[in-house]
């Protein structure tokens, strides 16, 4: 890692490890993978009551005017307990697109709310298999919005949102209040529902430009970015969980005369996992502290490969080193196993950052 | 061959004349137990035209023919998603060895019932302390010295349709003073004898057809013992081996590869087809090549049978490579999908769906041989490399350290 | 394998086992790996003696009238003992252009003497990182050949060559006498200099079209798949020797007080390498079954594949399976890195074949 | 931290001058003894320089400062490919330990003269049938009743740059009747006494800088002994873990990501840039992903040595990930390149050639810690999984099966 933890920083993780572990329950969580459109409210209220919700926003809006990092140690925290709470980077997404590029009335109509955690907003940006489409089917005309979204996390709890839209010049982002009539949400069976994805659909809604997104793809590819950075860690906390389960498991769990954990075949698979998780960790820690360089794209794109590689990797390897009581719906594995592939597609999958790699290694070159 | 052309010709015509009453299409939104009763009429109608027990002997109800008509037989049935499952295990082990070890008449009474979908027979070998590791099983059978008699107490686990069985195979310990191998014993049960508790395992992704089975002074006469007291693990490993060769699928039961295919050509990035990405090119191709392989693999497998040869590692290769390629592969097929790869539909089969081919995978890396095990038949039973370390190896079971 | 041998092919391929072990020895072939230019001429005279040079012609050429089983069951036996003998399988495919697309007067003129291996030929299509290009910037105009080929195997040691080069219409095959003025070559420094791999530069020399082939990229492609599928033989037969090797190491050396085969990071790594030699000759067997087939080139490409990932990734291994004696000149196992890597982009990498597996999907899909 | 950015700068400053006359271009051409001439000349200027020996002790010859600064001089020159090679071992362990563990004079005259290039030192470890397994080594150190004198009789292997070193340190069996971690003894030797013969090895990319040093009835006081007898296992151990940390390449000393981007972009397929295919793309990116993360693993453990803690398992990561990742891409660089891939320069380094990185690569998955060991140290020291089942364990050395 690049930067090593401060005490306040150190602070902030043991906390949110602390709260979110004693909140922490695979039978609630089993809940909500049954139940479409439910989530975690009460953890939720519980983030907006420490402040986590406030992390990334100036004082002005109610905010603790601190970074990334800080951030990215609560959504580890969050990663590791597969919280029921998709609201946390879906909400900080949203808020940092007003920040950066709303407007002053925009901001203040919705950043103190989003500070404190009493309204959900979202973004929704990407279109079938483009995470950001040049040219989106949702139109935006004279301040009305038509058309659809899909699969938007936390689309079916959300207050607001900022979505990408073809307006008259060309792509725009736009803020739209979601409770507005014309606004229709269809929840989406997913293989974790508590993500509470939803298709929206506009039915000529009225909806505002964000006057600072003259670049609306550069912008929305901001944001995507610190989000991406945010869910890293999120992905870093699942893996690091599964890797201690798996280790446990393979110390006590005997076969043949002997802990599971002595055969190469599963301690060297162990081995591969923490290496994978060391690294992811790195990588986000570095991208949190580039944030606002003209780097940080590079990194924050490396820090969401290495974290879809690590939890993916990782949880796959833990339920096999469980053997058959890690494919049981009984054990929680299949919950790291649903969430990993949830976040690993939820802010782009892999070939997406990829391609953000070499686009950035190739403007450095030039 | 041409008999065994017309032999197949007239399989396929019969088949085919199955699809519409019996087919993945006739099943779709039927409940378990109706899917259940089908399944049940399909095997009486395929008992009825001579298709069942190919390559049993008739005095046990089948038809007398070779491995390589049920082979010939079950490579066209195994295309069109009939609901068979229910009783690939009864038919494929535990009838099988009962009917080598038990006096005539009543079991040929049982394998005709058996074969005609009226009974199910499962399988009672792994337990809770005991998967990949068998001869570790804590079942204690313990025999009533007035007469004869055993007595069963103790706990299995992932016995698959343990809760529509009537009968069972089981392994359990005789004596815990011996080395854990020696010490086994194996029987038939009745599954709804008084003491048999038979509870679900919900799997990861739902799916419930794996049980726990409980054993509380479970009585049963030593006439229900197979093979000898103490030899048990052998007549275990003579059921696993049983079915040394069956029909297999190199998609391993998920997704084509045509299906990839058509998905990554419908789907686009920035206006193009995904199939003209490079990575998607190389999952494809390299899944293409490795399922072609098993293929090749599994038709040689064949040749040899009809000339008289067993098969090999086939099996373990196959097992090995084909789940964790589909695996991979459907984890990939999701991430490409984007946003919306995580749908899912609780409904859909994993050979029609990616999420839930994927969300099932981890399953077949392990159930009925997990790949570490998988690795070790290969490398000690064809390459000759050394058994692994086992520190309980000759140890008697009751001073083994849990 | 979707073929049984039968006794005559078993009878081929126990002898030429016999015969190339009889001649393979490390020091030998290490000399060639030094020597720029150097190949086994004196196996390769037996193989002319032997009859199989001649395996894939009619009888009216002086041929066999065999198989690509059988040949591919000779060139496992050289693969498996890294032969120095590039020619059998470039011959092969000169051989091969003529006898499917050259004129009856081309065919009397080389394919007697390619079939009883008194001459040596290459084919030579590429230029870049193009296996088969659509524009070769080799010309033909008039009967003249101008510009170059680069890395040809054999190129340095051959009498003749068919090449794909841009005529007045498009692509052609012509064939051409290297022992012409105005032909030269420039043998390369490889890592592998027993394939006598050379650039060809053609000065205004005579060649003719192959009148056959019309479609001069289709018929490349043809002959590049025949190829493909003899050199996927012998990948098979140096992966399975590299197999072997690595695997009665592990049964002699020991540490830590076992045989290093009884630690499962050694012993399930070998596994896996069986795996890999044995989809790989699979796929090679059924290839060679599959000649003349409309699906040839989709099952030739598999075989290429599985073959390419068999011979790299084992003797990758084995390598690490020998430890630190693995990686010296004298242990021949570099000689099979050398050799695997060589084979693995002569025929066109693996790249290369996935897009042809694609293409020949859509194809079939269609 | 204003003191070593100060630090840093002079550094660099004076390494800048230097390249022109030391740096890799200075190098192209030389013969090998013009290039280890031009390395004892670097050194020299390096000590006049001060910077020499940045950690060591002031009365040792070094500078009497951290290794932080220390790491920070070898960060900056770790970019130019000055000759150090031939100095590094030397350095980084056997003259360290020497000083350790000898009484001050003539171990501080051997200190300086081998900073300054004057001197070298090799480090005789492993052995035919002791590379991972250590403590299996079987050269003998038998004492001389009469004078306490050592005679050392036996082979060891990989001992890089033995036939430039004027002296080595020595692990031999001392006593085979004990377990054999228990029975070896650390010495100093002289690499010019009679009975030391020492025979290049050559690697399969042609490179010979490793040897076999035989010893037939060297002699030695006990004077040249370091620590007691049979405690040379755990001086063995304190020499490896000596350098606990160095200037580290994420690329593992292959090829650049910015050179695999330039190549991709260079070349072409049917007249499109490789860089567009997006198994080029995938390759090149997770690499990249991959080496950032290792640099900032390495920056990490840099902060925590100036905040005072030791770092832990990042230099098992850095070996393990990088070396093996070096070896892939190189190997997936000449593929992409076709036909033309089969090229070598046998003058270009494996930092400017993928076919050179790649072939030398198998050497780097071994030496220092094969990836096996690796994963073990990380399995064992850091995740507290059991040591692997060790037949030898406790077993008298001669009553060990060869």
């Amino acid at each position: 890692m690049s930067v090593l933890l401060d005490e306040a920083q150190l602070q902030i993780a043991d906390e949110a490890q602390r709260l979110v572990s004693a909140h922490y329950s695979g039978e609630r969580l089993k809940g909500y993978l049954l139940e479409r459109g439910a989530f975690d409210r009460e953890l939720w209220e519980r983030f907006g009551a420490q402040g986590w919700t406030a992390i990334c926003y100036p004082e002005a809006f109610g905010g603790l005017d601190l970074g990334l990092l800080e951030l990215g140690l609560v959504a580890e925290a969050c990663g590791g307990a597969v919280t029921g709470v998709a609201a946390l980077t879906s909400s900080f997404a949203m808020g940092q697109s007003l920040l950066y590029f709303g407007s002053e009335e925009q901001k203040a109509d919705w950043l103190p709310q989003l500070a404190a955690g009493s309204v959900i907003g979202v973004v929704a940006f990407a279109e079938g298999q483009d995470m950001l489409p040049r040219a989106p089917r949702l139109r935006l005309e004279a301040g009305r919005l038509s058309g659809s979204k899909p699969a938007v996390v936390a689309g079916g709890i959300a207050d607001g949102a900022v979505v990408l839209a073809l307006g008259a010049d060309g792509p725009v982002l736009a803020l739209v209040d979601l409770s507005q009539r014309g606004v229709s949400r269809t929840l989406l069976d997913t293989f974790d529902n508590s993500r509470c994805t939803a298709d929206l659909v506009f039915d000529d809604v009225e909806a505002h430009e964000l006057p600072g997104s003259i670049d609306a793809l550069a912008a929305a590819r901001a944001i995507l970015r610190l989000q991406a950075v945010i869910i890293g860690f999120e992905q870093v906390g699942g893996a690091q969980k599964m890797l201690t389960t798996a280790r446990d498991y393979a110390l006590t769990r005997r076969a043949f005369g002997q802990p599971i954990g002595a055969f190469q075949s599963v301690k060297h698979r162990i081995a591969e996992d923490y290496v994978l998780v060391e690294l992811a960790r790195a990588n986000a820690i570095h991208a949190a502290s580039r944030s606002g360089e003209s780097d940080f794209g590079l990194y924050a794109a490396a820090a969401r490969i290495s974290a879809t590689e690590a939890y993916d990797g990782v949880s796959r390897d833990a339920v096999q080193v469980h053997g058959g009581i890690g494919v049981t719906w009984e054990a929680d594995l299949h919950l790291h196993q649903r969430r990993a592939r949830t976040l690993a597609v939820e802010a782009g999958p892999l070939i997406f950052w990829e391609d953000e790699v070499i686009t950035e290694l190739q403007g450095a070159a030039q | 061959m041409t008999d065994l052309t017309a032999y197949r010709s007239a399989a396929r015509a019969w088949i085919e004349g199955k699809i519409a009453e019996f087919g993945r299409e006739a099943r779709r939104g039927l409940t378990p137990a109706e899917d259940l009763a089908l399944g049940r009429r399909y095997l009486a109608a395929k008992y009825e035209a001579g298709y069942s027990g190919i390559s049993w002997p008739r005095e046990n109800g089948g038809q007398g023919l070779s491995p390589t008509e049920k082979l010939a037989f079950d490579r066209e049935e195994i295309l069109h998603g009939f609901p068979t499952e229910y009783f690939s295990i009864s038919l494929g082990m535990p009838v099988p060895i009962m009917l080598r070890y038990l006096p005539d008449g009543w079991k040929q009474e049982r394998a005709i019932a058996a074969l005609r979908g009226d009974e199910i027979w499962c399988q009672l070998f792994s337990e809770p302390a005991a998967g990949s590791d068998l001869a570790a099983l804590r079942t204690r059978a313990v025999q009533d010295p007035d007469n004869g008699d055993w007595i069963l107490n103790g706990q299995k686990l992932w016995t698959s349709w343990a809760h529509l069985a009537d009968y069972g195979v089981i392994v359990a310990r005789s004596d815990p003073n011996v080395a854990k191998h020696r010490g086994l014993t194996y029987f038939w049960v009745d599954m709804k004898a008084p003491g048999v508790t038979v509870r679900p395992v919900t799997l990861a992704a739902g799916d419930a057809h794996v049980n726990e089975v409980y054993f509380d002074d479970v009585r049963i006469p030593d006439a229900q013992r197979l093979g000898p007291v103490g030899g048990g693990f052998g007549v275990a490993m003579e059921t696993l081996i049983i079915e040394r060769y069956s029909a297999t699928d190199p998609a391993a039961n998920g997704p084509s590869i045509a299906r990839a295919l058509a998905d990554a050509t419908r789907m686009t990035r920035d206006g193009r087809p995904l199939i003209e990405d490079g990575r998607v090119r190389e999952r494809i191709a390299r899944n293409f090549a490795t399922q072609a392989a098993l293929a090749s693999i599994h038709r040689r497998a064949l040749l040899s049978l009809e000339a008289g040869t067993q098969p090999g590692s086939e099996g373990a290769i196959h097992k090995l490579v084909s789940v964790r390629n589909r695996q991979r592969l459907s984890e990939f097929m999701i991430d490409i999908e984007g946003v919306s790869g995580v749908r899912w539909n609780e409904q859909a089969t994993r050979k029609d769906d990616w999420a839930t081919s994927w969300l099932t995978a981890p399953t077949g890396r392990i159930a009925g041989g997990a790949d570490e095990m998988l690795l070790n038949t290969i490398a000690e039973r064809i390459l000759g490399l050394p058994q692994d370390h086992r520190p309980d190896k000759g140890v008697p079971f009751n001073e083994i350290p849990g």
